[in-house]
């Protein structure tokens, strides 16, 4: 935390960057995203295990962007952000610089390729934990499964949390928001949120990074994270590929291989 | 692999040299030759002729009794018997009904687990068969492979149904000459060899030319019934040409026991109708050449 | 209310199971917290065995019980070409009770009645309110975000509340019956409650202090209203998603969508980015920073301004659901301290 | 051709029948005459395989073409030797068609004169089988030379077979030879005896 | 308020046989917007088309559907019939009742009813049209012909001479193509090189002409007006600039004893060669699979002999770019080869050929300087038998079509036989003879009356060599189908035209469909045979199907008026394809990754999900393309009342793309297979434009199974479409199956233009298991939960 300070205080004071965007504490213990903008407030800055928004997500909100360079205090999944925003051209070179964070160290990241090696050196398949959670949910039948899903989305508000929390769901307009004619129903009913729910997952195939905010975000708790997750494998087992972890290529779902798998197809 | 045979009712009787010079290169090649339990003729061409499921349940007892005793194939040297077992096997795995009916027929349920394989199938998985070969077959011969081996293509699908190459090749691994020949596959006359006598000797009489004006040594057969209208028939053949034919007609174990150095008796070479001149000095053939166009 | 005497009771736990037991046999249904998965809310429930009062607060607030998140308005179904209208059978509504909400959730009903029968009166809202009866319960408890006590309000506050229960211990709850839907609501249970004898429920309550002048907002905001960097340094950290206005008690927002030959009245919020897209194409708030002063001034200016009512509560719900922890006590803090 | 597909025989038209008991559709023959130009026994026939296809196209239409292709000698002259099949360019299986000819010449009993010889031969082949299980020759023979009369035929070939141990004078038997007259009964006893 | 007018065809009794369209237009009519609907005998008829005008006008319609067949069909005819009356022609769409309706079902009421339920999809889609104006874009006037045989020469001489820019391409080292193989044409027997020769020589000196011969088409990019093509022009292994044609290369090249290709294997030729004498170029080209120094390292004789130094054994391949506005192929045909005919000895015996061999024996500059000598041993046959369809309408062979040359060409050998060997006896084999043409059945006629050639009908079975002589054994069908044997000197095989070996390569290169057969298909049969279904792509010439040369002249000509209609303006106009351009931020503005010319998808995420997204694509129109989003939730308006049904009958909606499974739905109907009536079909430009809502707006609207099918794998006409829709279903089922959405509810396929009888057989299997698997009420149910 010392170390993230004081390279913090340093950036601001080198002029390297206008703004650290970081974490401070909040309020009922959990942290908050805070924007240092002078060397003297860089002491606000935290980091420890409440510390999980993948703070990427203010790449995308003009406000912040205003407030000129950034540092981001990046966790591995706001790592993946960058890089997987840099290859849908969301962010050039040299426009922020990460500050890649982990137990007491700071390292800073200038450039895509750095990041890329630094996510390369510390990637790693998903833990015990959140494969048996993956599991358990596709151990079930289907109607079981069905059903499950159909109570979660019952209680699905539309209040879009999910999709404000997400780092690449960064479009102006969303599809739900094209309404001539209205494509998926703005209203909160069970088809609405079933079509909502199910467009959020298919257009995030191949390009989620897997940080889970969706699901942290939901004010109703839906584990919304697991849909993405089981498109992660889809797409991993696949197609071979993973989204945010370069800076440069093609999404899974924007390129092909002509031998790609078609044993379903008739 | 467990490897049952049939050998057919001509076998035992009028190709009775077939079925002794074949267990003979058994012998020397080490292969069990266990006949089907309890075998029945496949009733050949007059069951189909006659009657359809009959044409199919007597194959299908035969099948299904090779089937009980553990057999993954069965050995058919017969082209006529392999032609009916392996058309019954294939009708009744294409079609379900069928194959439920002619279960009920023959009291078991047949799975079409064992395969059907003729003699030359048999002998090209022989692996460095040339290798066995002590006196090379140098012959011309007229490999003559009659309609059954090969026909009809879609089902017995083994070599190509015009101008087959599979006996040929095997003939020359032991060390015979075969020639380029127009009547390979044309039909001797079949099951009209005693109905029809007049047609076999048509039929087989133009076979027999064509082998002997391209300067053919002998006619290897794989068939007891093409052996019976080409070599018994010959006085018939003779007769209608006008002319006489020395050629011998030959089962191809006869030629690879001849090439293994076996001798003729045990091949059952003396029990032909003309004889087979060439052969080993030490096995003469009793009283076939006094019996010749009687 | 002024005519009537105070009527303070008490009654116990397993009496309240059988007033329950009235209320479905009067063919009414409850909704009050319930747990549900790891949440609770607002739900429909047969006995107080089910309701859960442990939390502070419920995820959602009970505004779904006159407000849902869909309904219906009218339909007008076509058949070859002709086209019906089909009003909807208010008498149809079902009577409910609304128990176990928190005297902040109970003050919002007048917030929220003040916008949908502002000008003309909302004729479904109006009937919804109407079958509606609430059954309060008084907080004991209280967290970090909770500040009715700022804005006028209070924990054992009763306004809005048909019937007011406090939890007494010892299984035990008094209740101020206080209004005239609150004594039609327990006709014929006089037997199941017995007299106060004086109980005071003050002791009983929660103590939330007061953590600004509401007083000096106001002017305070009108006064900032310009001043962009203020409101950009406020919302900096705002992803501008719905969640507070989905659980707040009060807001309003609706949008109207025609689906299937229904008219359909759903929830909006004005933090959506697109809220106030004109057909021009031109969005007089095209910022995060402008839609966050909205909203406080929508509750804490205009709301004051037009009906007379604040649009807060003091609830602390949007502060809790907030993804990024935006907690509005803060922002009213520093708006009240701002010196512009 | 299981029993119950001959419920109603007179029914359906040949081409019909043909089509259901071997899957040859007969229309789609075209008459480029590929099959008599290589069957063995065309010169012999009274109707070579592709007449007797036109003959099934008509017989539909015209119950005396169908009377044609029963009675004719052709069913029973071909060899299943398969070269027309092999041949054939629309891919028709015609000796399966000749089979299924000589099954309703046998039913309806309009087997061609000519063909007795044929016949009996058949017919002995079968009765030698379902006696014994298998084929015995000498007794087949035997047989044949009553049912056909051609007694002196192949006379002078028995004793040289019996010398060169080609013949035996004793059947071999299958073991369940009762089994193989319950299929007999069932098949062909069974069809013979409908009327 | 929409005014549509609905016009129900009964095409004949096409339509009116199986679909009661009295009733049709009865129902039509109470379909809320629409203003009229008739039914008429033939609508397509000049006062059918009158109807619609006249309608237009009186009834002020805002719309207009016609019920009748294909749009691949008659969506032209009825569009341009609505522009002339005044209507916006985009504001009328086809409602395809014939191919997918009343060809495909069973006479009867649910055949009624579905014939409705299309036309009722159809109206609620022209109430969501658009008037549109065709886009303008700048034409590239210059023509890239491939193939240099005479279709291809034809085509590049007509465009040349009107005064445009052309590129051939020919991959052989000269022009000329099979023509040039040839002896003498019919019906008038003159000389094929007397013709051809100085069309080659033209080609090579008309100014507006760029001639690429021994050169391949790498790669063509673009739309029409703007394609942009990769030539490979192959090493030689020469410059071309300082070669002068001598010869003395090909003199003293010590390898000499090569297979002519321009003989067709009779003849010889060294491995530094010109295919023949008069070829164009007149530039050799090193064989390099033959040649000793590629092969040993040594020789290089060649190279010393040139007197120019023109010889560069190092060359290399080269790539020229080039932009063209329009693209002709004519790449032209082969005769089948090789050991497919083995009952004839086809490739066993030397003196059984076939036509082009036969050809080549006839020519003065063959390899027998056009005395008729059999391979074997060069002796005069004495005995000819030709043998018409060999391979050709054959399907135990694969080719069930009649290749339409051979009985010309074989009645002319027998001529040309007779004509130089006076004594000889030609024999032809024939089925039937089909000399449709003018003057080809007075030449037939002439080959049996004058010149004594024996017609023999019936098939020979086979051939086999005896003594020196072939024995043909044959049956005259014409007299009891007696089997007869002509023992002769020489066979020639009429052998099946067919397409050539590169052809599906190149087809795909081009995205133009082909048959299955690999002959490249026309935008259709009758009404656009010389356009491929890739606007600014035509077809001339025997790429098509077997031509004779009139034919192929005739189309290639044509091809000049097609292509110098759009080269003569300064742009070409084509359908309009909507798409809104955005100030919105997404990806893909920002990427310029996007090299296409058309542009991409909007929505990063959209397009993500969604990446190709070809109705974009400048040169499609999506008009035609969709009833997209904008009418999907009014599809099914009748369901709901069948849905109660107690016999469950599955209702299936089939989105299928344009080029391929629509076409080949149509060939279902055109060849009258039957299948289950409970599909509907939407069309779409391709299954990359199928979004993955769609299908859930499928089942929302009371599908219980959907199919969604599209071109097999490399034949997109957007190149790739249908690769990333496939790796999109990937994703979709997994997410649909965690979902608890049984996966069997969506069966993907790949049909093609050429599987009529797949597409029934899809359907139907795919309406037997959603049979199994009931009504998907589940879903279905969603509909109207959740409203308080």
């Amino acid at each position: 935390m010392q170390a993230l300070r004081s390279k913090a205080r340093e950036l601001l004071a080198t002029k390297t960057v206008q703004v650290i965007i970081g974490y401070a504490s909040g309020g009922g213990g959990r942290a908050r995203a805070v924007f240092v903008r002078e060397a003297a407030k860089a002491d606000a800055l935290v980091f420890d295990d409440s510390c999980q928004q993948n703070l990427a997500v203010y790449f995308s909100k003009p406000e912040v962007r205003k407030l000129g360079k950034a540092a981001l205090v990046a966790t591995p999944a706001a790592l993946r952000a960058i890089l997987q925003l840099a290859a849908e051209n969301q962010i050039a070179e040299g426009e922020l610089l990460a500050l890649a964070v982990g137990g007491d160290d700071v390292v800073p990241l200038a450039t895509f390729a750095a990041i890329e090696a630094h996510v390369a050196a510390r990637d790693g398949d998903w833990s015990a934990a959140e494969k048996e959670e993956l599991q358990k949910y596709e151990a079930m039948g289907l109607e079981e499964r069905r059903r499950f899903w159909e109570e979660q989305f019952s209680r699905c508000l539309k209040c879009y949390a999910c999709r404000a929390a997400c780092p690449l769901c960064y479009c102006t307009r969303c599809t739900v928001e094209c309404n001539q004619p209205q494509w998926i129903p703005v209203p909160a009913h069970d088809l609405g949120n079933l079509e909502w729910n199910v467009m959020r997952a298919m257009h995030l195939a191949g390009r989620c990074v897997d940080c889970g905010d969706c699901g942290r975000a939901c004010p109703v708790n839906i584990p919304l994270h697991l849909l993405n997750r089981r498109l992660i494998r889809e797409v991993f087992t696949v197609f071979g590929s993973r989204s945010g972890r370069s800076a440069k290529g093609d999404n899974a779902l924007s390129t092909f291989k002509p031998n790609d798998p078609e044993d379903f197809i008739q | 692999m467990k490897t049952g045979f049939y050998p057919g009712c001509s076998m035992k009787g009028s190709a009775r040299e077939y079925s002794e010079s074949l267990l003979a290169v058994a012998r020397v090649l080490g292969r069990e030759l266990p006949e089907v339990p309890d075998w029945n003729c496949c009733g050949a061409t007059a069951a189909h002729n006659l009657d359809h499921d009959l044409a199919l349940a007597l194959p299908a007892r035969i099948l299904a009794a090779a089937e009980k005793k553990g057999m993954d194939e069965v050995l058919v040297p017969c082209a006529a018997c392999y032609s009916r077992l392996k058309v019954t096997r294939h009708e009744l795995l294409e079609d379900e009904k069928l194959r439920q009916r002619i279960s009920g027929l023959v009291e078991a349920d047949y799975r079409g687990s064992a395969k059907v394989v003729n003699i030359i199938e048999w002998l090209a998985a022989v692996p460095d068969l040339e290798k066995l070969v002590k006196k090379p077959f140098q012959r011309k011969v007229a490999c003559y492979y009659g309609c059954l081996l090969v026909r009809p293509a879609g089902i017995v699908e083994f070599d190509r149904p015009e101008e087959p190459q599979s006996m040929d090749l095997l003939m020359a691994k032991l060390g015979a000459k075969p020639i380029d020949w127009a009547f390979k596959t044309e039909c001797c006359g079949a099951g009209f060899s005693v109905s029809r006598t007049d047609l076999v000797a048509k039929l087989s009489g133009l076979i027999l030319e064509d082998a002997v004006s391209r300067g053919a040594e002998a006619v290897i057969v794989a068939c007891p019934m093409c052996h019976l209208n080409l070599d018994l028939r010959r006085p018939n053949i003779e007769k209608r040409a006008g002319k006489k034919y020395d050629i011998p007609v030959i089962y191809i174990t006869q030629v690879l026991g001849l090439a293994m150095g076996l001798p003729p008796k045990k091949l059952g070479l003396q029990r032909h109708k003309v004889a087979v001149k060439f052969a080993p000095a030490e096995s003469p053939v009793p009283g076939v050449s006094a019996k010749r166009g009687a | 209310m002024n005519s009537m005497e105070k009527d303070t009771r008490l009654i116990g736990r397993e009496a309240l199971a059988k007033l329950f037991a009235q209320w479905l046999g009067e063919g009414r249904r409850i909704l009050a917290p319930k747990q549900s998965n790891d949440k609770v809310d607002f739900a429909e429930v047969e006995t107080p065995g089910e309701v859960s009062l442990d939390p502070v607060q419920t995820g959602q607030s009970p505004k779904g019980a006159l407000f849902p998140r869909v309904e219906e308005l009218f339909s007008f179904p076509s058949r070859d070409g002709r086209v019906e209208l089909r009003e909807r059978d208010l008498a149809a509504l079902k009577p409910t009770v609304v128990f176990g909400l928190r005297p902040c959730d109970a003050a919002a009903l007048a917030a929220l009645a003040a916008i949908f029968n502002w000008d003309s009166a909302d004729a479904l809202f109006s009937a919804r309110l109407a079958a509606l009866t609430t059954v309060g319960v008084a907080c004991n408890r209280c967290d970090e975000y909770c500040f009715c006590t700022s804005l006028g309000g209070g924990p054992g506050a009763t306004t809005g509340s048909d019937i007011l229960l406090t939890d007494m211990g010892g299984g035990e709850y008094l209740a101020e019956v206080i209004s005239e839907k609150g004594r039609q609501a327990i006709q014929g249970a006089g037997t199941l409650f017995q007299p106060a004898l004086g109980k005071d429920k003050e002791s009983r309550l929660a103590r939330v202090e007061k953590a600004f002048d509401l007083d000096k907002v106001k002017p305070a905001l009108e006064a900032l209203f310009d001043d962009e960097a203020f409101w950009v340094e406020q919302s900096l950290r705002c992803l501008g998603c719905g969640a507070c206005a989905y659980v707040c008690p009060t807001c309003a927002c609706f949008d109207i969508q025609d689906e299937n030959g229904r008219r359909l009245r759903c929830w909006d919020s004005c933090g959506f980015g697109l809220f106030t897209l004109h057909t021009s194409g031109h969005n007089p708030r095209p910022l995060q920073s402008q839609r966050w002063r909205q909203r406080l001034m929508h509750k804490f200016s205009y709301m004051p301004e037009r009906q007379s009512v604040l649009g807060c509560v003091g609830c602390g719900r949007c502060s809790r659901a907030c993804p990024v922890d935006m907690n509005i006590l803060e922002h009213l803090r520093a708006v009240a301290e701002a010196k512009p | 051709m299981s029993g119950e597909k001959h419920a109603h025989p007179a029914a359906e038209p040949l081409p019909g029948r043909v089509l259901e008991q071997t899957g040859v559709d007969v229309a789609r023959c075209y008459q480029c005459g590929k099959c008599s130009a290589g069957c063995p026994l065309a010169a012999e026939m009274d109707y070579p395989p592709s007449q007797i296809m036109h003959l099934l196209q008509l017989a539909g239409e015209f119950p005396e073409f169908a009377e044609m292709a029963l009675r004719s000698h052709t069913a029973w002259l071909c060899l299943t030797c398969e070269i027309c099949y092999c041949r054939c360019p629309m891919e028709l299986d015609i000796p399966k068609v000749m089979d299924a000819l000589r099954h309703e010449a046998l039913r309806k009993k309009k087997v061609n004169p000519k063909a007795k010889d044929i016949l009996a031969f058949h017919r002995a082949f079968l009765d030698s089988v379902k006696h014994t299980g298998r084929l015995f020759e000498m007794g087949q023979v035997v047989d044949y030379k009553l049912r056909s009369g051609h007694f002196l035929q192949d006379l002078l070939q028995a004793p040289w077979m019996f010398l060169v141990g080609k013949l035996h004078l004793l059947p071999e038997r299958v073991r369940d030879r009762r089994q193989l007259k319950r299929i007999f009964a069932r098949t062909l006893k069974a069809r013979e005896n409908r009327p | 308020m929409a005014r549509i007018g609905v016009f129900i065809c009964h095409c004949g009794e096409n339509i009116s046989a199986t679909v009661d369209v009295v009733k049709v237009a009865a129902e039509a009519a109470r379909i809320p917007g629409v203003a009229h609907s008739v039914e008429y005998k033939y609508m397509c008829s000049d006062p059918g088309q009158q109807l619609v005008k006249n309608a237009i006008k009186e009834k002020n319609l805002t719309g207009v559907v016609v019920a009748a067949c294909s749009p691949r069909m008659h969506e032209p005819t009825f569009r341009r019939a609505c522009a002339e009356a005044g209507l916006n022609p985009f504001l009328c769409e086809m409602a395809n009742i014939r191919e997918h309706c009343s060809w495909v079902h069973e006479k009867g009421e649910a055949t009624t009813q579905k014939a409705l339920d299309i036309v009722r999809t159809l109206v609620a889609k022209v109430k969501k049209n658009k008037a549109l104006e065709p886009i303008k874009v700048p034409v590239t006037k210059t023509a890239l012909v491939l193939g240099g045989g005479i279709a291809g020469i034809q085509a590049a001489l007509d465009i040349a001479n009107s005064g445009h820019k052309v590129i051939l391409v020919e991959q052989a080292p000269s022009i000329g193509g099979h023509m040039s193989q040839l002896s003498e044409t019919f019906p008038t027997l003159d000389c094929s090189q007397c013709i051809l020769t100085p069309r080659m020589v033209e080609v090579a000196q008309h100014p507006n002409i760029t001639l690429h011969s021994y050169s391949e088409l790498e790669s063509l990019d673009g739309f029409i007006g703007n394609f942009k093509a990769r030539i490979r022009r192959k090493a030689r292994g020469l410059d071309e600039k300082l070669c002068t044609g001598c010869g003395l290369c090909m003199q003293k090249c010590p390898t000499r004893k090569i297979p002519s290709e321009f003989d067709a294997g009779l003849g010889l030729r060294p491995a530094i060669y010109v295919p023949f004498p008069q070829a164009v170029p007149n530039k050799p080209v090193i064989d390099r699979e033959h040649c000793t120094y590629y092969r040993t390292g040594k020789c290089r004789l060649c190279e010393k002999v040139c007197p120019t130094q023109a010889i560069r054994f190092g060359q290399e391949d080269e790539i020229v770019e080039a932009e063209v506005g329009a693209v002709v192929v004519a790449t032209g045909f082969d005769i089948k080869h090789g050991d497919f005919f083995p009952e004839y000895g086809y490739g066993k015996h030397q003196d059984v050929i076939d036509g082009l061999q036969f050809e080549r024996l006839a020519s003065a500059s063959g390899p027998t300087l056009g005395e008729i000598r059999r391979p074997s041993d060069g002796k005069v046959p004495e005995t000819v038998v030709f043998i018409a369809c060999a391979g050709s309408r054959d399907p135990a062979k694969g080719i069930e079509y009649c290749s339409k040359i051979c009985c010309m060409y074989t009645a002319k050998h027998a001529m040309l036989y007779r004509h130089k060997v006076h004594h000889g006896k030609p024999y032809v084999f024939y089925m039937d003879i089909r000399a449709g043409g003018k003057m080809y059945e007075e030449f037939v006629r002439r080959a049996m009356e004058e010149d004594g050639v024996q017609y023999v009908r019936g098939r020979v079975s086979r051939v086999y060599e005896r003594n020196g002589r072939l024995v043909v054994k044959g049956v005259d069908t014409l007299l009891g189908a007696r089997p007869l044997e002509i023992e002769a000197d020489l066979v020639v095989l009429a052998t099946a035209g067919v397409a050539n070996a590169g052809a599906e390569e190149l087809a795909q290169k081009l995205h133009v469909s082909y048959d299955a057969h690999k002959f490249y298909a026309e935008a259709h049969p009758k009404l656009r045979p010389v356009e491929t279904n890739t606007a600014g792509i035509f077809l001339a010439g025997a790429c098509q199907a077997p031509k004779d040369i009139p034919e192929s002249v005739a189309q290639s000509t044509a091809r000049r008026r097609r292509f110098i209609l759009p080269a003569s303006a300064a742009s070409s106009a084509r359908a309009p394809a909507p798409t809104r351009p955005s100030r919105r931020r997404s990806s893909a503005a920002a990427t310029g990754r996007w090299s296409r010319p058309w542009p991409r998808s909007t929505r990063a995420c959209a397009r993500a999900a969604a990446p190709a997204w070809p109705s974009a694509a400048p040169n499609r129109s999506t008009s035609r393309a969709s009833p997209t989003r904008r009418s999907m939730p009014r599809f099914w308006p009748c369901w709901n009342e069948v849905n109660a049904m107690a016999d469950f009958n599955p209702k299936i909606v089939a989105f299928v793309c344009n080029w391929c499974t629509y076409a080949g739905a149509d060939l279902t109907g055109t060849s009258r297979m039957k299948y289950a009536p409970q599909v509907s079909i939407v069309r779409f430009p391709c299954t990359g434009r199928i979004d993955f809502m769609l299908l859930l707006k499928a089942f929302a609207g009371g599908a219980d199974g959907i199919i969604v099918s599209g071109c097999h794998p490399n034949d997109c006409h957007y190149s790739s479409g249908n690769f990333h829709a496939r790796r999109r279903w990937v994703v979709f089922r997994g997410l649909m199956d965690f979902l608890g959405i049984d996966v069997r509810r969506v069966q993907f396929s790949w049909v093609s233009a050429a599987e009529g009888a797949k597409w029934a057989q899809l359907v139907n299997e795919t309406t037997d298991r959603i049979r199994r698997l009931g009504p998907f009420a589940d879903y279905q149910r969603l509909r109207g939960q959740g409203v308080g």
